[in-house]
């Protein structure tokens, strides 16, 4: 159970603060999957990290996580240190580069729990388990990393980093840079591991909905640093209330679509720079339903159960 | 238009070129008039090597591959500025294709150094201007700004409309959305279906099924270096023939259908070698028989316009 | 593997194919008569001259086509003959060299491999401990960037001349033959400190300046912020960041080691220590081609072994490098 | 003993045998010092490792082979001007073309066997074999006959009486019995280890850093002359350069340092336990005469006007004060050693000698034509073609390089565009030897030696050849001074001058090589471990303190037997 | 010693974007460029003023031997009288010129060399390559002691020339392995297919990209040629005419300085040059940490 109460992060840069997340107030359940979604830069990545690794230029300006009645000390580095990867634990964007390359896997991550205080013995034989169940032989725990195809690497770090199962898993777009057929697989293991109790509740970070559609039991939307819609994912492909939800997914090329039957649109102009940006609704400016009332920032209500929007047109 | 045939590539590695990648075999298709053609596989299938070699960026090994008649491998110097002239690319990652320590419509003042030096300033920047409406780009918002200044759509789009400023033919579009949001994306690709509306041909280059479906008239599907099968997108799509296809299809995340819990991808082969016997799928095909591991199946034609390779 | 290896030995061998043909080039494009400074040196009278003139060119080989000598270098090369020395005429070059390289090794092994390691040592605590950071890099930049001849004659001046306390050349002092027994031992190393110490500390700077630069950008590469996001503590990160820091320093001590051979020209010039590196500075100035040729024929070898070596041991140490390896 | 191999190292014709000897290692055993109060160290002739201790190998041989190791008939001593008989007890003309040597009853060679006339017959013959230093002698002497056990006959076929004493103290005898063995290519050019001779040291050992003599404690001079030396070991360092010489030196290393060391006056004055031979400038005997040499055969160099216009031109006393701190002295105009002060003719110097004196540079360089046309400072050349000239000496011979310096900034000064140029060693004596460099110093056939025709033999050496490397680098052409050496060399001391006055009048007026000033005879010396040293000073001893090719049999074996250790 | 840093250098594995003003702050507040620089500028300016307030010749015999600093003589004299002053101020000038066109040289040979192997890549490469291995195998020093024997009459310029042709090796490798890196960026590419020529390309699309790169290249190969000139004016190698510090120092070496107790005359020199290079090494590390965002400090 994680709670995330006004949590507001800045970038630190030489020309003023970055306002990368803004305001973020949400609840994931236990078991349940969360698809964070959003356009490039929106702050994906920015709202992942601070519940785990929040270091400069990231600046933590306020708000408050709770993950299972207990608050996360986000802003203290090293006092952080004790609740990751045990109770927060992170799948990073950057997988591929994520193990030492000079260290035998099964080493590194035996060096790894035991600087945990973790013994590595008692370990081992969930470790294999688990090894198994990705679909990975033994073997790799004597390899290097250079010895692993990208999608072999993927999944050992997913296996390494849920290993002490953690209540909250955070994936950053894990699935980008994967071909589709391996793209399946990681994710459907991401919702095998929560099957299986390993992970509690799952934050999946990716660009491409059609996956969270997938997997995910609800979808996070976010534009320009701030929180558009939070949903049950069927709804938000279905009924989303908020206008940016509405485009982005219609702007999504279907299978069995094609340009001459059915023409997609996209989304004129750009997001607002996230150093100074206007006040109020950041959608304004590209919002087709803006009205006056946009100027100010729309609450993120539950409009019904599991139904979060800020939008001033969906209340 | 273009036509590929047997178009092999290999890479020589390491000290003194011992080592060998085949990157791309035996590949034979052709791209007609007006035709959109998507080039569909998983990555290092070798989909952008065939893209460069049609764009003469690297060398052929064998194989030949003729625009209109002519070997391409034969051009060089004004005849290859003259291919260029007709034939253009544009890649993957816009932000790595403008140098960035220079204006972003560098690209232009380069077309107009090799191709136009004859012509005026103002007639010049009309016809620029006219280039960069034709992509959708109000040229005073885009014009005289550094990259970094832009945004990936944006960038995207001036290389479309720098392929617009010569009277192209023929455009090889080099997974030319895959890093762009999904909302971009669909004017990008509107983009393109608008250009063949004026006449281009387009080698629309993916590994993103729906994105292929979406746009072209054809597909063809590659892998590892081979085509296991081509033909009108429907075809494929609706009714794939090759065991390689069927899973792809199969893995393709959509948004009307749940993936299919009972029908488990096969896992990647772990670090497979290139040099094996036989149909190159077959470590990995479910339906593969004795005949797969021995012999390397041909490309054949199943129906009309649609041809696989596999035994079965 | 064996391929691999197989083409880096044909390489290595062009290599020195090459290098050792520029080698035998050089000197025999040198101005100056060896023979005519040879006999100026020896100072021979006016009766003799011209008899002594033609003996020692047709001693040295010096009359017939170059061609010809070029296929005498390499036959003599292949028995083990590099000529007998112009300067130490009648001495082997062989014998010079062997006699000289012990001095180098002693001098420059400990040298290189002491300042390597504390180099290292200290890079990596520079790298966290700002303090340190503070004190030692400055202090390294300025010993890397002293003239180093400059370093060890203000030493020698210091140590060995105001203050007494160490001997100012040689390898031993005149009074010893060498022996095997402790004082002489103290008499050697007595004498080997200063120059040791001059190596040292030139060298120290540049291994801790690289060191810390490199750990810094291990500790901001993903493995580490990976491991740091798994709540790692700190002495973990650091010791991976230090090894893996360490691979391109392995590369550096190498390359120093091969060197080794060359001796270490300003050291030895001013302190007059007889190693390959003094050898080289008089067979240039007393044109020696016999000499030179086959001092460098030996930095040669020791440059390449060192090289090749690495390359091997990069293979054990850092999987990375055994992806290129296989071509996979 | 050291182990001695024969191979073969030359496939090619001439096969040549060379004799490679490996250092003897010594047994781990004992432990061999060299202790500091018994030892005699010295440094300042071994320029490299030694290599070589074959006496006929003048000049590459390692210190001391001739003088400690090897002995020679009579010694010189250039102070008095007098032969001292040393292995002879005796020599003189019997007849007007034969010249008897009587050998001293009892001396003994390093092995035990008695020295004899045969010794010295065999030596002499040596000469006949080519390459010997002293091969010339076979040109003018009939034959060398042994007596009895103890005289020496050699008959002439023609005197030459300079070249003849010359030889007779500086042909060191080697024994027969030794060197009959041995192949005359290895008796000519081998290096000959282990040497051994007559004289007062016995080969030790030798290393690249030094050279090693132990005495010989059954030296027949000790019988005979009642003379011993006291150092029971002679250690010789090589020099790797003045600066480590000097920190040796001052470090109190060495005993006797005959090298250049610059500040020495500095030293001396500034109350180091540092002595010299004059406690006051110039501090050191002189030793040879640094010349000026101009090439004759080119343009302007070949006009005496212009070459007597440099001798003026030159100011030698900064190059004394300034650049040598006066440890050198001024030269005479004839350029002859003070040594031989007694030849110089004084009216010849007074009506034609020169002294430094810019003006009567520039009024002969007027006269003359060479005039500054062009207005850019310097002198063109009677013709009108412009005068660019260098100087050069050899890169690194630190003082010659500052005193070129001085030569050039006093010709620029009267208006000769001349440049110091320093090529290292051997671009320098390629261009001295070849007769393609304008100007240089150079010093070395100008040695102190018994007579002043090894002096005019190498100024005017002859005939002129595609290579000189013997001397008159200048290329001065001048069959009259040519005949008139040939002829000093025939002539008795006593009618030299006469021969001499002819060649200085020439000599001043041609002016083909300005003497500028005297090399000192390098030598420095500290009481710590040994007294006795000799010195200028009253009741000192007057021998020579050089370690030198060459001074060894010039007194300085005397030196040695003077000196005493020092009371501890 | 240059060789570590260069090392180094060649770690930096992606050169950020500097943009204008970002570098100027960067730059401002790295603490580290700021005292190279300025130290660097010290010498520069004295290098380019000093001679004018030197009053004497540096070779001429002017004043007292040996006479230590005074108000007449600022540095004191050499045993023949010199004024050290007049040398230290003509010297630090060569020196400083052959500081910068030896590492322009090396920077220039290396960059050429280096861009061509790495755009060319094949059978170009792998001659260049070896070519470039053989020159670092064979020891510089000596290579340079041999080179300078050749020469009969040496200058500043000719010892930068020697100097600059035997330092590249290691620019040529660093720019090398950048030159792979951003030839197969897609801008070339794209320059490729707008019918530009390689040179072309070479020129204005990749070096401009190295820029940073570049300098701290130079830097470096400046610094190493400083070092090298004073090692050969120590052995003796240096110069034949006219003054630079290396030569001051070789001649007080000669002429005993120290023991005599001349220390005016053989520490300045050195402690000048230690300082420029040191100053060129700081500043190196501080440009590194201003292009390399990894390393700022925030
Ligand atoms: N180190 C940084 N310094 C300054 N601004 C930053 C930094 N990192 C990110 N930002 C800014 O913060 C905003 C949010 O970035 P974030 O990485 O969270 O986006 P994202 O949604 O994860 O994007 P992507 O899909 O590209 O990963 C962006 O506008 C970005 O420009
Ligand atoms: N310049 C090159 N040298 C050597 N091998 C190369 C080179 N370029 C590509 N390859 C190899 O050729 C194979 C095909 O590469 P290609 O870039 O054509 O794949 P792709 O299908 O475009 O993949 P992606 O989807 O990742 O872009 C890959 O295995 C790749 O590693
Ligand atoms: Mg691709
Ligand atoms: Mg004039």
């Amino acid at each position: 159970m994680l709670q995330v109460e006004n949590l507001t992060v800045y970038y630190k840069t030489i020309r003023g603060y970055v306002q990368a997340l803004e305001q973020a107030t949400f609840k994931i359940a236990d078991g349940e999957i969360m698809g964070l979604a959003g356009e490039s830069g929106c702050g994906k990545t920015t709202l992942g990290h601070s519940l785990i690794y929040l270091r400069p230029p990231m600046n933590y300006i306020g708000g408050r996580v709770v993950l299972d009645g207990q608050e996360l000390p986000i802003w203290d580095m090293e006092k952080m240190r004790e609740f990751r990867y045990r109770h927060v634990s992170l799948i990073p964007q950057y997988a591929m580069n994520a193990l030492n390359p000079t260290r035998k896997i099964g080493r590194m991550i035996a060096e790894l729990l035991e600087s945990r205080g973790v013994n590595y013995n008692d370990v081992l034989p969930e470790l294999k388990r688990r090894l198994d169940l990705v679909q990975l032989t033994h073997d790799v725990l004597k390899m290097y990393p250079i010895e692993l195809s990208g999608g072999m690497k993927q999944r050992t770090v997913m296996v390494v980093s849920t290993l002490l199962n953690p209540s909250l898993l955070i994936a950053d777009e894990i699935t980008s840079a994967l071909d589709v057929s391996t793209q399946k697989a990681v994710c459907e293991m991401l919702v095998e591991f929560r099957d299986r109790g390993f992970v509690k509740s799952t934050i999946i970070i990716t660009h491409d909905i059609s996956i969270l559609y997938q997997i995910a039991d609800s979808i996070l939307v976010m534009y320009a640093g701030q929180l558009s819609e939070k949903a049950p994912s069927e709804i938000i492909f279905r009924d989303a209330r908020h206008p940016y939800t509405r485009l982005l997914i219609g702007s999504l090329p279907k299978v069995g679509v094609r340009y001459r039957e059915e023409r997609l649109r996209g989304i004129p102009g750009s997001p607002p720079q996230l150093l100074n940006p206007p006040p109020g609704c950041r959608f304004r400016e590209r919002c087709p339903v803006a009205f006056d009332r946009c100027v100010e920032v729309p609450p993120f209500l539950e409009i019904s159960p599991g139904h979060f929007v800020a939008c001033w047109r969906a209340y | 238009m273009l036509s590929l045939e047997h178009v092999t590539k290999i890479y020589r590695l390491g000290a003194f070129g011992l080592q060998k990648l085949i990157a791309v075999r035996d590949v034979t298709f052709e791209i007609g008039e007006r035709e959109i053609v998507s080039l569909i596989g998983e990555s290092g299938s070798g989909k952008s090597t065939i893209g460069k070699l049609i764009l003469r960026l690297i060398p052929l090994t064998s194989g030949r591959i003729c625009f209109e008649g002519t070997d391409v491998s034969t051009l060089n110097g004004r005849s290859l500025k003259e291919y260029y002239r007709k034939v253009q690319g544009v890649f993957q990652d816009p932000f790595a294709s403008f140098n960035p320590i220079f204006k972003a419509d560098r690209i232009f003042r380069m077309i107009r150094e090799e191709f136009y030096p004859g012509m005026n300033a103002r007639e010049w920047s009309e016809k620029v201007e006219g280039a960069l409406r034709a992509v959708g780009l109000n040229p005073p918002d885009v014009l005289n700004k550094f990259p970094h200044q832009l945004s990936g759509g944006q960038l995207q789009r001036f290389l479309v409309a720098r392929a617009l400023l010569l009277d192209i033919r023929l455009l090889i579009a080099d997974e030319i959305i895959s890093m762009l949001d999904a909302s971009t994306r669909v004017d990008v690709l509107n983009l393109l279906a608008d250009l063949k509306a004026r006449g281009l041909s387009i080698l629309f280059i993916t590994h993103d099924l729906s994105l292929g479906y979406y746009i072209s008239d054809r597909a063809v599907i590659l892998y590892r270096g081979r085509i296991a099968e081509m033909g009108p997108t429907d075809r494929v799509y609706n009714y794939p023939l090759h065991p390689y296809t069927e899973m792809l299809m199969e893995a393709v995340p959509r948004l009307d259908r749940k993936w299919d819990e009972e029908i488990r991808v096969e896992r990647e082969g772990e670090l497979a070698s290139m040099a094996v016997t036989g149909c190159v799928y077959a470590s990995r095909c479910p339906k593969a028989i004795d005949i797969c591991k021995e012999q390397e199946p041909e490309l054949k034609e199943a129906e009309a316009g649609h041809f696989v390779a596999c035994w079965a | 593997m064996v391929r691999y290896l197989g083409r880096k030995i044909f390489i290595y061998l062009l290599t020195f194919f090459v290098a050792v043909t520029i080698d035998w080039l050089i000197p025999r494009f040198m101005p100056g008569d060896p023979i005519g400074m040879l006999l100026s040196r020896i100072g021979s009278r006016p009766e003799a001259f011209k008899y002594l003139y033609t003996y020692y060119v047709q001693a040295f080989q010096l009359d017939v086509p170059l061609w010809q000598q070029y296929v005498n270098f390499w036959k003599g090369l292949f028995q083990g003959d590099l000529g007998v020395s112009i300067w130490m005429y009648p001495q082997p070059v062989m014998t010079i060299i062997r006699r000289a390289i012990p001095y180098d090794i002693f001098l420059l092994l400990p040298a290189i491999l002491l300042s390597w390691f504390a180099g290292n040592h200290v890079g990596a605590l520079a790298a966290r401990i700002r303090w340190l950071d503070n004190t030692i890099l400055p202090l390294g930049y300025l010993l890397t960037a002293t003239p180093y001849m400059w370093l060890a004659l203000v030493l020698v001046w210091f140590l060995g001349n105001q203050t007494n306390l160490f001997p100012i050349a040689g390898a031993y002092s005149p009074q010893y033959r060498p022996h095997l027994s402790l004082t002489f031992i103290l008499d050697v190393l007595h004498h080997w400190f200063l120059p040791f110490l001059s190596l040292f500390l030139v060298m120290f700077g540049g291994w801790a300046i690289g060191m810390r630069n490199m750990i810094i950008y291990e500790l901001e590469s993903d493995y580490s912020r990976y491991l740091e996001a798994l709540g790692t503590p700190q002495y973990l990160i650091r010791r991976y960041a230090f090894r893996n820091a360490m691979l391109p320093q392995i590369t550096g001590l190498a390359l120093q080691l091969g060197g080794i051979v060359a001796g270490a020209v300003a050291t030895e010039v001013v302190f007059a220590y007889p190693g390959i590196g003094y050898i080289i500075l008089n067979a240039v100035q007393n044109k020696d081609y016999f000499l030179v040729q086959g001092c460098f024929l030996f930095i040669i070898l020791g440059v390449l072994i060192a090289n090749f070596l690495i390359d091997l041991v990069y293979v054990l140490v850092d999987p990375r490098t055994r992806l290129g390896m296989t071509g996979e | 003993q050291p182990q001695t191999v024969t191979v073969t190292v030359v496939q090619t014709a001439p096969p040549v045998k060379e004799t490679i000897v490996i250092t003897p290692t010594p047994a781990p055993a004992a432990e061999v010092v060299y202790p500091r109060n018994e030892t005699l160290y010295t440094s300042g002739k071994q320029w490299g490792p030694p290599t070589s201790w074959n006496p006929l190998q003048t000049g590459a041989y390692a210190m001391g082979v001739i003088g400690l190791c090897y002995e020679t008939l009579f010694l010189f001593d250039p102070l008095k001007g007098e032969y001292i008989p040393w292995l002879a007890e005796s020599g003189k003309f019997v007849s007007d073309l034969v010249y008897e040597v009587k050998l001293r009853d009892g001396i003994q060679w390093q092995d035990g066997k008695p020295l004899t006339a045969a010794d010295v017959v065999y030596t002499f013959e040596l000469g006949k074999l080519p390459g010997v230093y002293y091969a010339g002698l076979w040109n003018w002497m009939e034959k060398v006959e042994a007596v009895d056990d103890l005289t020496v006959r050699f008959t002439f076929k023609e005197v030459r009486y300079q070249s003849w004493y010359n030889l007779l103290y500086s042909v060191a005898i080697v024994p027969k019995h030794v060197w009959e063995g041995r192949s005359d290519e290895e008796n000519v050019n081998g290096p000959n280890l282990p040497p051994m001779g007559s004289g007062a040291y016995m080969y030790e050992t030798h290393s690249e850093e030094r050279m090693v003599w132990k005495r010989n404690d059954n030296w027949w001079a000790t019988k005979l002359l009642g003379r011993s030396v006291a150092p029971k070991y002679i250690v010789d360092l090589v020099n790797p350069s003045n600066n480590v010489a000097l920190g040796r030196f001052l470090k109190g290393e060495v005993d006797l340092s005959n090298n250049f060391l610059p500040g020495i006056a500095t030293l001396v004055e500034g109350g180091y336990p540092v002595k010299t031979w004059y406690d006051d400038a110039p501090y050191m005997l002189s030793a040879n005469t640094a010349f000026l040499f101009m090439n004759t055969t080119k343009k302007p160099m070949d006009d005496p006007d212009f070459r007597k216009a440099m001798a003026y031109a030159v100011n030698v006393d900064e190059i004394v004060t300034k650049v040598y701190g006066n440890i050198v002295q001024k030269a005479d105009p004839t350029g002859l050693l003070p040594t031989w002060a007694q030849y110089v003719d004084k009216a010849v110097v007074d009506e034609l000698g020169f002294s430094y004196n810019p003006d009567q540079a520039k009024r002969i360089l007027d006269q003359a034509g060479y005039k500054d046309v062009d207005g850019d400072g310097f002198r063109e050349a009677p013709d009108g073609s412009k005068i660019e000239l260098k100087i050069m000496v050899p890169f690194g011979w630190t003082d010659w390089m500052e005193s070129i310096r001085v030569v050039a900034s006093s010709a620029q000064a009267v208006g000769i565009n001349l440049q110091p140029d320093f090529p290292d060693f051997g671009g320098y004596w390629d261009q001295l030897t070849g007769g393609t460099f304008d100007m240089a110093i150079n010093n070395f056939g100008s040695q102190m030696s018994d007579t002043p025709y090894t002096f005019y033999s190498w100024l005017f050496r002859s005939p002129i050849e595609a290579s000189m490397p013997n001397g008159n680098f200048g290329r001065y052409d001048n069959p009259e001074v040519f005949a008139l050496v040939d002829e000093l060399d025939k002539t008795p001391k006593e009618k030299m001058a006469a021969v001499i006055s002819k060649i200085q009048r020439i000599q001043l007026t041609d002016m083909p090589a300005v003497p500028l000033w005297y090399n000192g005879l390098w030598a420095q010396w500290q009481d710590a471990y040994w007294t006795g040293w000799p010195s200028a000073a009253e009741g000192a001893s007057k021998y020579l303190p050089c370690t030198w090719n060459g001074y060894w049999n010039m007194t300085a074996i005397l030196m040695l037997t003077e000196l005493k250790p020092a009371q501890q | 010693m240059e060789r570590e840093v260069l090392q180094e250098v060649e770690e930096l594995k992606q050169l950020p974007r500097p943009i204008r003003s970002e570098f100027v702050y960067f730059a401002w507040r790295n603490t580290k460029l700021r005292i190279g620089v300025s130290i660097l500028l010290l010498f520069v300016i004295f290098a380019i003023v000093g001679p004018f307030f030197a009053k004497y010749d540096p070779h001429a015999y002017i004043g007292p031997m040996g006479a230590p600093p005074s108000r007449e003589y600022w540095m004191g004299t050499t045993t023949f009288g010199q004024d050290v002053f007049s040398q230290f101020a003509h010297g630090t000038r060569s020196t400083l010129i052959v500081g910068v066109l030896g590492g322009c040289l090396g920077t220039m040979i290396g960059i050429l060399i280096g861009l061509f192997s790495g755009y060319r890549g094949g059978l170009v490469d792998e001659f260049l390559n070896m070519i470039t291995n053989i020159v670092l195998i064979i020891p510089t020093l000596a290579v340079l002691i041999i080179i300078a024997t050749y020469l009969e009459v040496r200058g500043i310029l000719t010892q930068s020339v020697f100097i600059g042709c035997t330092a590249w090796p290691w620019a040529a490798r660093a720019i090398r392995a950048q030159t792979f890196s951003l030839r197969v960026r897609e801008f070339v590419d794209l320059a490729r297919m707008s019918g530009r020529n390689s040179l072309n390309i070479i020129l204005t699309e990749i070096a401009p990209n190295m820029m940073s790169y570049l300098l701290l290249v130079f830097i470096l190969q400046f610094g190493g040629a400083v070092l090298n000139a004073a090692t050969l004016d120590f052995i003796g190698l240096g110069p034949t005419r006219g003054v630079s510090l290396g030569l001051i120092m070789n001649n007080a070496v000669l002429w005993a300085a120290l023991q005599l107790g001349q220390w005016w005359w053989l520490l300045p020199p050195g402690a000048a040059i230690a300082a420029i290079v040191g100053a060129l090494y700081i500043t190196n590390v501080g440009l590194d940490e201003v292009f390399n965002p990894k390393l700022r400090e925030m």
